[in-house]
């Protein structure tokens, strides 16, 4: 189980036959751990970003690699992220599989060409495959401000040919993670900055992997959220304040591909949703969970399609401006009993 | 029409270069036959009460931080206080900061920004310089020419770059002068940068900060031509001085400024550094070699700087005393100050009235007084 | 009345009082007009881009104006989008009003940063007004492959403080040009490359400026397409195949700011919408508009919420691919068939 | 942990440089031991018939295009075809070319592309190298180690960059090709290319195509300083070659492959030309001097080739009619191809399978044939 200073945390899904042995990690000793893995596994794989070498990364997610792997596999790059971006393009192309650490998620936009243009369109317009990861280190929460408290996602979502990824558990960032160093294709990998030490969980040793697939992590008959990330959190702190069974939470984890049909399927069975989303509201992942469900699942609809979002500013830096603006468990719970009520 | 060789000879001006401006010694040194600007008694006392200022205040933004009364994270430029100050001290009144960065705070200081409100904007306090929607150094002051700086590197070397052309469209008298790290050389956004304005000659002074590191990664893994070597790319002079010496640095901004209102474009003065802290309060830069840093402790701008002065007769301990009795007062009065109201968190996204002009900093070089007033606008 | 190859075009609102003289435009000589009026009014407005000077740009849409205008106010620029949108930022920050045209919309993702991060959250975070405009020529149905077709709108309305608008029309391009050079944010115009030279229509001389509001084009009851940029053409053909009074066309001019209450009280009113995007569909502005209806007009939807939009794929080179992917009239009128028939 | 000085003099190896390379030498020429390669009298005919090749399908090209047949935009690089031709005929067969891109057609002939495919490709036909999805110059044939172009210049560059750092990671003696033009040096994408590659000495060869146009513009609005004398600010050496000299720009580059595969890193080579026609079909170039053409006109690459291959004893006139007849069969084949499945427009957006590596191209020049073959990986 995992557990959140202020929130109930999302069940891993436990129940395995032959269960691996854990240990509980937090969210970013996950990272590691899937990193660490992975290489070990896989000679192609090599990590590079700014300060990821000795220093281990600006938040220490590639520590001890350097140790373990050397200069060549944990590179430290020059300030460029069109150029960390584009040379993994390079690399992919060449057979190995770069996993680029960019630095913020905010920092994305400077390399954004070589993601949506280069990365992103080559499969289908050549049949070259590019293997690589993307780690983005997203969201706010910390009094980041308007820089460092960015959630890029939706811009990779409406950039054809990139998945993206959004775990919310130490489990899935170590198991989403290495499914997407074994994926064939550029992954954006969102890992969420305020999850990273302040959630622990039981994580598989060894090998683990996730399929890019939503799951629901709290069942209910009358109203669904629909969350990922960091939301997921206080989603679950949300529906824990109502009688058990009334809310059910889908934690979406992968928002390309899309798990259509798990939304579907729970938002036909309760009738009703809220869709929360940290980023910025206008043309958010949740607009378009919210246009599927608005088309594919109008007839079992038995109320509006709700969202909770941040508003569309930049996210302010003073800690009660930013609380005024990121989405809280209040909000969903009053969100969530306005609907319940419809 | 093109009718022109397509390959004229490097430094050769390209018949694209803005009219009316001379067309030799491109790439070459600023001329020689500026004098150089004198400093007064005054001035250099001034030089240091704004580098011992910087200082202080920084010293006393760490210990707020570490006693968890500031939000987020702080930065500090301990032991480079000599280039902001020394930079920004060549400015004109009119001229635009765009923008001072992570290692700068004297700038602000220097062209007279209110200290209590800088310290409300390291709290999170409402304030009149970000209202609490930035925090750390992301902060300017527009009445006083001072645009706030963005994260991404060295985007606002580019804004500046923009900045310079208005004026020299303009045939106003005045520069933008932008700051950066090594380490900000390496986006392909500096390119663009230095291209635009050594293309144009854009009346932009630019000023690299070389303290050897970016974050926990030597200038040697990000470059293997220095700054200043790679201006001649771009067919401006590159000019290296001791970032430590804040009269240096004065000097060769000056020079450089000088040279932009002659018409002749940009000049990049590399100056050379350390980086005493880590890259912010969070990071103990462990990565960093102790007797390196005690090498550099021995160069430390301000106490050389106050060890000249000291001799020159100018009484130093009350310059200290002038700065800590306006740190504790601005201190004070910031902790008693409100915090932002949430509910206008969203307010003002979009500007809906005609657009206030920048205004006019402080300059409080001496040999500015003489000079009549270039036509600024005040805001 | 616009002219248009194979659709009725959308009808300007005519009926003014004191109409002033027109003249018949195509929608490229209204946004030359638009910029060669705005340039003699006020001083302050200058182009750059590549190649907008003597040759007049990619498009001719400068033509004319650097022989009546100087180098200083056209500007040719090297290849630097990032350079050309964060110059504009600072010459906007000294008081200028820049125009910057991106060659093609696709290679604003060059530029990205400096838009997302320097222009969009300048005002917000500072209180200093970036008044610039990014003219981006989009779109495709001309073969431009999937380097010179794209629809990057939703990017931009994903971006805190950016002005988003794609007109129609040529009175429209000319009106909202102008106002967006008179507005006092960053605008991101989308100029549609298609409608170029294809469509004609009445144009006011001299000032004209358009608000940043919907337009409802075609009156109904029963069916609302949302549509604009190219596909409101489109939109009008197909609401033309049924009988008048049955599907109302809006246009909606406008993307930030989006026109909510026109969008809410059309679909209120013929409780069924269809909305059509040429940009790839997921995270477009189809689905903002979506998530929008079905939250706000829930109550008043008589069938699903319905899109049509570009697959997630590159906009593909060979025409009969194109067309497979891009929507069109018939599958717009299919759509709308099946909506009616709910 | 930093340990040394900051600020190394330029050009001092960078402590971060990759292990068992030399020092020396880093921004100087290429080595003068290299002896210069040998051009058999076939492989002087194989570069005359490619160029022709080129220029004859191009011309072909802009004909099919005026009829309407071939959608979209077509591009050509008449009168530059000696450096794509001269550039890639330096290649041996597990180099990857990443990536010709407007004016070099001859680079993909050089490679075996098949005729027939390339034509079906601009013409939107179904093919083997863009099944229709892509058009005019966005095309490659990675199973000849051939990386298709995107729009955004140079945004391949930097990919060749990471192709380089892949072969050098796994000790391969391989090299990747990139070609750009004179305005693709402006964006900051080419900055961050030229510095990965100097810094981390990847063997990377870099070919510049200065024509002296970039659409409308000329170089000369595009930057002060050339692309070859910029180079060494990235620490490696620029050549400025003839490039409408065939074999001058195939020793260039053979010597800058030779450099990289010794491990000492890029080398840019600047090739001088003339675009000779408009940017694309679309364009009549009335922007430039037809006088500036005509001096261009009497450097044509092939006219003054074939002269001097008539002198050497080449039946030029059997080349010419061999490139026609070919070119013929595979217009005609081209043109009764079917179009491309509709219903397939959207499939493979995502890669299911494990990638398959790029294969090997041709390596025509007669001095590859003694080499022993160097491990590359078939398609
Ligand atoms: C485009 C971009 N990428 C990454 C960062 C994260 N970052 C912030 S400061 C910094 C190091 C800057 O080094 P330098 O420019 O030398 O300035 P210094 O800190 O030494 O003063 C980095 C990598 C950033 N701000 N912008
Ligand atoms: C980033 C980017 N901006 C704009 C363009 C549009 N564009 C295509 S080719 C071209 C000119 C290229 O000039 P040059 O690099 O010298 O190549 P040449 O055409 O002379 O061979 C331009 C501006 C582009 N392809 N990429
Ligand atoms: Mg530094
Ligand atoms: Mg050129």
């Amino acid at each position: 189980m995992n557990t959140v200073d202020r929130a109930s945390a999302p069940g891993a899904d436990g129940s395995v036959g032959d269960a691996p042995a854990t240990r509980t990690m937090t969210y970013l000793q996950a990272i590691t751990d899937a990193l660490r893995v992975e290489m070990r596994r896989d000679e192609r794989v090599f990590v590079l970003g700014e300060d990821v070498g000795a220093f281990g990364g600006a938040f220490k997610a590639t520590e001890g690699l350097f140790d373990e792997f050397g200069a060549d596999r944990v590179q430290d790059t020059p300030i460029a992220e069109a150029a960390i971006i584009g040379t993994s393009v390079g690399a992919a192309l060449a057979g190995l599989r770069p996993v680029c650490e960019v630095q913020f998620a905010d920092f994305v936009a400077t390399g954004f060409d070589q993601l949506v243009n280069v990365a992103g369109k080559m499969h289908w317009r050549t049949g070259l495959a590019v293997p690589m990861v993307l780690r983005l280190p997203s969201g706010g929460g910390f009094a980041g401000g308007p820089f460092h408290s960015q959630n890029p996602e939706a811009w990779f979502m409406h950039a054809p040919g990139l998945k993206v990824v959004a775990p919310s558990s130490p489990a899935d960032a170590k198991g989403m993670l290495a499914a997407a160093i074994r994926d064939h294709n550029p992954v954006c990998f969102l890992e969420h900055k305020h999850l990273y030490r302040r959630i622990k969980g039981e994580v598989p040793l060894g090998e683990h992997v996730e399929p890019f697939v939503a799951r629901t992590v709290r069942s209910g008959e009358e109203l669904t959220i629909v969350a990922y990330g960091a939301m997921l959190h206080l989603a679950v702190e949300a529906a824990g304040r109502f009688e058990d069974g009334r809310v059910e939470v889908l934690d979406l984890r992968s928002l390309v591909p899309l798990d259509e049909e798990a939304i579907l399927a729970s938002v036909r069975r309760t009738g009703k949703v809220l869709i929360v989303d940290e980023a910025n509201e206008t043309c958010a992942a949740g607009a378009q969970v919210a246009a599927l469900v608005a088309d594919r699942a109008f007839s079992d609809l038995d109320g509006p399609v709700r969202r909770l979002a941040a508003p569309d500013v930049p996210i302010p830096f003073s800690p009660g401006l930013e609380a005024a603006v990121l989405p809280t468990a209040d909000r969903i719970t009053e969100a969530a009993r306005e609907l319940l009520a419809y | 029409m093109l009718v022109e060789d397509p390959h004229p000879p490097t430094p050769d001006r390209a018949p694209g270069a803005p009219p009316g401006r001379p067309s030799d010694d491109v790439a070459g040194p600023p001329a020689e036959d500026v004098s150089p600007p004198v400093l007064t008694l005054a001035d250099r006392e001034a030089l240091l009460e704004l580098m011992v200022g910087m200082r202080t205040f920084e010293e006393r933004g760490v210990a707020l931080y570490k006693q968890g009364r500031t939000p987020g994270s702080f930065y500090d430029g301990h032991g480079q206080e000599a280039i902001p100050v020394g930079a920004t001290f060549a400015m004109g009144p009119d001229d635009v900061l765009c923008s001072p960065l992570i290692r700068d705070m004297g700038a602000h200081l220097v062209r007279g920004t209110d200290l209590t409100e800088i310290i409300r904007h390291h709290l999170g306090r409402d304030n009149a310089l970000s209202r609490g929607r930035e925090g750390n150094v992301h902060f300017g002051d527009p009445r006083r020419g001072v645009v706030p700086m963005v994260s991404m590197l060295p985007d606002m070397f580019v804004v500046a770059v923009g900045m310079a052309m208005a004026f020299r469209l303009r045939g106003e008298r005045r520069v933008a002068l932008t700051f950066f790290g090594d380490g900000a050389t390496s986006p392909g956004a500096w390119h663009e940068a230095m291209n635009f304005a050594g293309l144009r000659r854009e009346p932009v002074v630019i000023v690299c900060e070389n303290n050897g590191l970016a974050y926990s990664t030597p200038s040697s893994a990000q470059f293997v031509v220095s700054p200043a070597d790679r201006a001649p790319a771009y067919g401006m002079p590159g000019v290296v001085v001791d970032g430590n010496d804040v009269e240096a640095v004065f000097a060769a901004v000056h020079a450089a400024r000088e040279r932009a209102l002659a018409g002749d474009g940009p000049t990049l003065v590399e100056a050379r550094t350390m980086r005493m802290h880590g890259h912010g309060s969070h990071d103990d830069a462990r990565y960093v070699d102790p007797a390196l840093l005690e090498v550099w402790r021995q160069r430390d701008p301000i106490a050389t700087y106050e060890a000249t002065l000291r001799e020159a007769g100018i009484d130093v301990d009350a310059v200290r005393t002038r700065v800590l009795e306006r740190l504790d007062l601005a201190v004070e009065a910031a902790l008693a100050s409100p915090l932002p109201d949430p509910a206008r968190a969203t307010d003002g996204l979009f500007a809906t009235e005609e657009p206030v002009p920048l205004g006019r900093g402080d300059a409080p070089w001496s040999g500015f007084a003489a000079e009549a007033s270039i036509g600024g606008s005040g805001r």
